[in-house]
């Protein structure tokens, strides 16, 4: 319940110092980090309709504007359009026009019941539409403008790169190191040698100015005789739905084709591993990779406290459980605020090596030319090293202190199996019984004192913290030869909003 | 950057590889922003300049950000919605072009910078303003370009390409004020108008409101007027209440565009104030381009009451030396709440996206984005 | 105002005034051809027509008077059709008011309706909720979930949606459910206990 | 927030072999159509529409108190036919909502006085919130949260929402006990 309609009582602090229910967190198992939404690099997998669940290969929706070709949303509400067949009696009513058996379609919306025949669109003959599209009535202008700023502009930059040539001479030729210059390959193409662009010969023609005119819009005058049926009107939001037209009365509605959505990879941005990557069908909810805290890293949630009383000690009883296929030792630690900034300073590289990445960066952009060659110009798109931010300060206010235990506790492996079996299985741990109150299979209830500060009002959100130790066994293997799962000491921060203090008795 | 651009003239093929690539354009407005893509005619959605609040589910306005680390989240938020729900790519090792206001705050377009730059590790930055670029698709370089939006009408004269930044006027009338009057004009004849939403609010205008001409207006501002006012509008609020919208109400929203403050300033005046800041030669000229940007001046009759307002006032002693006897608008082929952003795709389709934009190495370098404001970017050029 | 505070209480939890009192003059009418499931609960002096459905769990309350349901209506689960006067109408002294509900009428599950009189053909969407000052002309369709209460006479074809309860225009009437009728008539009879008619046409 | 335990008057349900709670005051219309796969909870005053078409639903399943499940219907030219109603496993059901869909996919959380119009699909792990209307015919895809009238998506879900589902319906099973008498 708690991730998924209530407020997140339970939060943890990511690498980037974010604080996060663990459900939205991700876990780097190459860099044993925490990552979330925030701080990984988001990429689009796949193109797909909402409606008719198919997938939409990333060219065709480029052409179709990222829009779905068969579905349609309704320009007065925005709901999915279904299709409906014409009630026979409609074309026995046309009889003037062939009374042809051939079904017709129209387009209507089952939540406002606007349909294509509201605004006059013919009835198609094919399910899948062939419903007019508008066009935009400048296009043809604008598109002449345009190309004629493409043509000027290019005109422009390459006089200036005439002009650099010749102040440079004709070293620059020389400077084309694998024998086949650009001079010597138009030569053999058949094309004039020199480098001039065919605009530049003849002068790129000049768009012709607008002329402004002095008469102006006038106000309709039946504003003001007319009563307005506001129905008529279109809202801003109908407006909106169709930019180029912005329709002011509901006749010139039109159908509107769905957005497509997206399926998204996540990568981590230090290691440019992917930390999840989705199946490609649309409707799966099954993933390639799915390193989700919520699948690695031990899950704590508030089962019961007692009320809280401003600087008294009371009882708080947390579940852990341990999602992952090996047993774990969890220990619960001070929460330490500024140590934090220092250890991740020091793993994170900031904006200092800014001066690296240029470099860098340029030696790749001039690699191609060197080789002159453009299958090489694929190397132009190799990505570019990422950026890491550095993480900011975890800002929560915590007021309230946590006796930190002196013992450890074990959290036994998931056991899929266990969940049908209803017999007690007590792993035979020995068990700091003050701490544990209570174990079932990989889920162990802890008892914690915590004392709220004396200065806090009544009412105020209580919230505490501690640092949780656990042991994180990766299995990833065939890196550097290491056939054993590696254990790590993980430490995370757990922030634990407790409610409102209350008055005292 | 120079090596690429050498790229480009020795393999044409590559070059059209490169502005095949999709480029997002955005013009972030006060209320809403336009999207589209360089090269394109229309932007492909105009939506509000919000996003939803997480931990209160209610949508945000991007511009009531509290602080500079809020509003680095909020654009967060915002370019992340526009790149995976609409834009549908990545926008890492992209450009990007940007238009804006001469007079956004640097605040704000820093840490837009930040955003895009850091944290979406784009490839570079295109900034164009916004009142230059409107004239691209008109095809002149000396206009007079009034741009009216939500919280404030900034004019600023074109000339030849060049914006006279000295010359630019700006007072907050816009659509908000509109809504602030709106607001105050329905409350003298029904109850619970302060808890309207300002969507429903902004509702009535577009559909019951419009701009009355001038000879109406002064008899409507008189206490004793003699004209039968338009017609009322009862306006349905979720079906449990409705709202009289009265005919004069009605025509009484947008006058607050046109009464004078205190400093006697309205929107026209502000016009003929921009005027007297410029050269004489240049007057003329710049009355007979008159272009309307924003999505205010979209309202019913908005042009035609802005014509009289503006002879009007050439007959007092104020702009009786600017010595101008007509006005002339152009019709951008647009509507004019996206008449900025077309100029933004029509700029970025060319060339001179690779030739004059920042780049992530200039950004990184320098950690701020040159501004016309800034004496550093400007010692250059001198 | 009264009237919405009143809203605002969880719908089924409103108490329906003097009802006792007519419930002692229960008087149904089931014209033949109707169905009328025995789960139902009908209370007061209600007349249903034929060809008209009311599926179990779904309650028709004449509190205030007489309620005479038209031919062909679908009346489904968890529906309450009310007849009662507004506060202010409560005490007149003179006859006592009719109900009229005209035919072709569907009121779908959960929907609250209190309107002091019915045309033809309307929809009530699921869940919506039409008050006792909203009188329905023809073909109006009030969408799932919408609430209206504010006193007004809906024209025919009016559509009303959404959150605001925004109000379209239609085109046409909605189609009647007659074929729903038609195999519904068929069904359920087979799983329900069907209150005899007792009235002859 | 672990799940507090739910009481139930132990007289007032009845619990099949398979582990399913179905409490004495619902109606089940057409009990013969209606299968629940096990361990699914019907509160009082649900409503399940089994003598329209079938119904059937997965393991795990919480129907809450007067929530309607009702197979839609579907107009041909030669009359009407109604459809099965299939829901997938692990989902939650809110009081008062109305399903009126053709699938509901597994991991689905609907909210309490939500309308799920006719005929709709509901995909594998979404989220309808608290009073929300959604359209007829509306297809709601993966890992979104739905919300308002008409419904539409205010967000997405993470990606491990499957298991907090398969968490959360089988701890409510777990805490659904009847009154202890002491």
């Amino acid at each position: 319940m708690s991730y998924i309609i209530t407020p997140d009582i339970v939060r943890y602090a990511c690498t980037c110092g974010l604080l996060k229910p663990i459900s939205n967190l991700y876990f780097c198992r190459y860099c044993t980090q925490l990552r979330c939404s925030f701080c990984v690099c988001h990429e689009v997998d796949t193109n797909f309709c909402g409606k008719c669940s198919e997938n939409i290969p990333s060219s065709e929706a480029r052409v179709k504007k990222n829009r779905c070709g068969n579905c349609y949303i309704c320009p007065c509400c925005e709901q999915e359009l279904s299709t409906r067949i014409a009630s026979t009696k409609t074309l026995s009513d046309t009889e003037d026009t062939k009374t042809t058996p051939k079904k017709m379609y129209y387009l209507s919306c089952q939540f406002c019941r606007w349909s294509s025949r509201d605004v006059g669109i013919p009835d198609q003959s094919t399910v899948t539409g062939g419903w007019p599209e508008r066009e935009n009535v400048h296009a043809n202008q604008l598109q002449e403008l345009v190309d004629m700023y493409k043509a000027i502009v290019l005109a422009q930059k390459q006089q200036q790169e005439k002009d650099k040539k010749k102040q440079r001479g004709k070293y620059l030729s020389y400077t084309d190191r694998t024998g086949v210059t650009a001079a010597a390959l138009r030569k053999r193409i058949g094309l004039p040698a020199e480098l001039t662009h065919p605009l530049l010969r003849s002068k790129p023609k000049e768009p012709e100015p607008a002329v402004a005119k002095t008469e102006v819009e006038k106000l309709p005058i039946e504003l003001f005789t007319e009563p307005i049926n506001l129905m008529d009107i279109t809202t801003v939001d109908q407006r909106l739905l169709q930019p180029e037209a912005q329709p002011t009365t509901v006749d010139k509605l039109f159908p509107v084709h769905k957005q497509l959505s997206i399926k998204r990879t996540l990568r981590c941005k230090s290691c440019e591993h992917n930390v999840s990557k989705p199946e490609y069908n649309p409707s799966s909810v099954k993933f390639k990779i799915q390193l989700f805290a919520y699948y690695h890293i031990p899950e704590v949630r508030i089962v019961t406290v007692e009320p809280l009383r401003a600087g008294q000690s009371c009882e708080l009883i947390l579940k852990f459980t341990n999602p992952s296929q090996h047993q774990t030792t969890i220990t619960i630690l001070e929460l330490n605020l500024e140590q934090q900034e220092v250890e991740e300073a020091e793993v994170a590289p900031s904006f200092d090596n800014m001066e690296n990445l240029s470099l860098q960066e340029k030696q790749q952009m001039s690699l191609p030319s060197m080789l002159s060659q453009p299958s090489s110009l694929m190397s132009m798109s190799t990505r570019s090293p990422t950026i890491t931010v550095k993480p900011r300060k975890i800002s929560e206010n915590v007021n309230c202190d946590v006796d930190v235990p002196s013992s450890t506790f074990i959290l036994p492996p998931r056991d899929d199996a266990a969940e049908y079996d209803d017999s007690g299985d007590t792993h035979n741990i020995q068990d700091d019984t003050k701490l544990v109150k209570w174990r079932k299979s990989n889920k162990a209830y802890v008892k914690l004192n915590v004392t709220p500060k004396e200065d806090l009002g009544l009412n105020s959100d209580v919230v505490c913290g501690f640092t949780m130790q656990h042991v994180y066994t990766n299995t990833i293997t065939g890196q550097m030869d290491k056939k054993e799962p590696q254990k790590y000491d993980h430490k995370v921060k757990v922030f634990l909003h407790l409610g409102k203090l209350v008055g005292s008795e | 950057m120079k090596v690429k651009i050498k790229l480009d003239c020795i393999m044409p093929v590559f070059e059209t590889l490169i502005s095949d690539k999709l480029t997002v354009v955005l013009d972030i407005g006060a209320a809403f922003t336009k999207f589209g893509f360089t090269g394109e005619f229309a932007p492909r959605a105009i939506f509000r300049t919000e996003v939803r609040c997480k931990r209160k589910n209610q949508m945000r306005r991007i511009w009531d950000f509290e602080s500079v680390d809020d509003l680095y989240d909020l654009l967060v938020e915002f370019i992340y919605n526009i790149y995976f729900k609409f834009a549908l790519l990545s926008p890492k090792d992209r450009p990007i072009v940007v238009v804006e206001s001469l007079l956004c705050p640097t605040l704000f377009r820093e840490t837009l910078a930040k955003v895009l730059f850091s944290h979406y590790e784009i490839s570079m930055m295109f900034t164009l303003p916004s009142h230059l670029v409107s004239l691209s698709s008109l095809a002149i370089e000396t206009a007079m370009v009034v741009d009216v939006g939500y919280k404030e009408a900034v004019i600023i004269p074109i000339c030849h390409g060049i914006p006279l930044i000295e010359a630019w006027q700006a007072l907050p009338i816009g659509g908000e004020a509109i809504h602030n009057n709106l607001r105050r004009l329905l409350d003298s004849n029904n109850t619970g108008i302060h808890n309207l939403p300002d969507s429903i609010i902004e509702d009535i205008k577009i559909r019951c409101c419009f701009v009355t001409e001038k000879s109406r207006a002064e008899q409507l501002a008189s206490s004793k007027s003699d004209i039968s006012v338009c017609p009322e509008v009862k306006y349905p609020v979720e079906g449990t209440q409705s709202i009289l919208v009265s005919g004069k109400v009605r025509e009484k929203a947008f006058e607050i565009l046109y009464e004078e403050d205190n400093d006697h300033l309205c929107l026209s005046t502000s016009i003929l104030d921009a005027l007297l800041q410029t050269n004489m030669d240049l007057r003329y000229k710049l009355a007979e381009n008159i272009l309307l940007i924003g999505g205010t001046t979209m309202a019913p009759g908005f042009k035609a009451r802005l014509k009289e307002e503006l002879e009007k006032q050439l007959t007092f002693d104020r702009y009786k030396k600017l010595n101008i006897k007509t006005f002339a608008f152009h019709v951008p082929p647009c509507k004019e709440n996206y008449a900025a952003w077309l100029g933004g795709a029509i700029y970025g389709a060319t060339e001179l996206l690779n030739m004059k934009a920042v780049t992530k190495e200039f950004y990184f370098k320098e950690n701020r984005l040159p501004d016309w404001a800034n004496l550093k970017d400007n010692i250059r050029n001198i | 105002m009264g009237l919405i505070l009143l809203d605002s209480l969880p719908l089924h939890r409103i108490p329906c005034y003097g009802l006792k009192i007519n419930m002692s003059r229960n008087s149904i009418k089931i014209l033949p051809g109707a169905l009328v499931c025995e789960e139902s609960k009908l209370r007061g002096d209600i007349t249903i027509g034929s060809g008209t459905i009311v599926h179990p769990r779904a309650s028709i309350i004449a509190e205030a008077g007489p309620i005479i349901i038209g031919e062909y209506c679908l009346i489904e689960e968890q529906v309450r059709i009310v007849h009662r006067l507004p506060f202010d109408q409560r005490n007149k002294e003179n006859s006592t008011p009719v109900l009229l509900i005209g035919s072709h009428n569907v009121f779908e599950v959960d929907c609250n309706v209190e309107s002091p009189k019915i045309g033809s053909n309307n929809v009530f969407e699921a869940k919506c909720f039409v008050g006792n000052r909203v009188t329905v002309s023809d073909g109006c369709i009030i969408g799932a979930g919408c609430r209206l209460t504010e006193e007004q006479t809906l024209k025919d074809k009016m559509i009303i949606y959404g959150s605001r309860c925004q109000m379209r225009e239609g085109l046409d009437k909605p189609q009647p459910q007659t074929l729903q009728i038609e195999t519904l008539t068929k069904m359920l009879p087979n799983y329900h206990h069907i209150k005899k008619s007792n009235k002859k046409n | 927030m672990e799940l507090r335990d739910i009481n139930y008057n132990k007289s007032d349900y009845v619990e099949t072999a398979s582990g399913n709670k179905v409490c004495r005051q619902t109606v089940l219309c057409g009990s013969q159509n209606i299968i629940l796969q096990g361990k699914v909870i019907v509160q009082s005053e649900a409503i399940i529409r089994g003598d329209l078409a079938n119904v059937k639903t997965g393991r795990y399943c919480i129907i809450s108190k007067e929530a309607v499940l009702r197979p839609p219907y579907k107009k041909f030219s030669k009359g009407v036919a109604f459809f099965p109603l299939t829901m997938g496993d692990h989902v939650y059901v809110g009081e008062k909502s109305l399903v009126n869909a053709a699938i509901v996919g597994n991991y689905v959380y609907i909210g309490k006085n939500c309308v799920i119009g006719r005929r709709c699909t509901l995909r594998d792990c979404c989220v309808i919130e608290d009073n929300t209307i959604l359209a007829p015919e509306t297809v709601v895809p993966p890992f979104t949260r739905y919300s308002g009238s008409p419904g539409s998506c205010i967000g997405d879900l993470p990606e491990c929402q499957a298991d907090l589902m398969v968490d959360f319906t089988r701890s409510y099973y777990q805490h659904f006990q009847p009154t202890k008498l002491i």
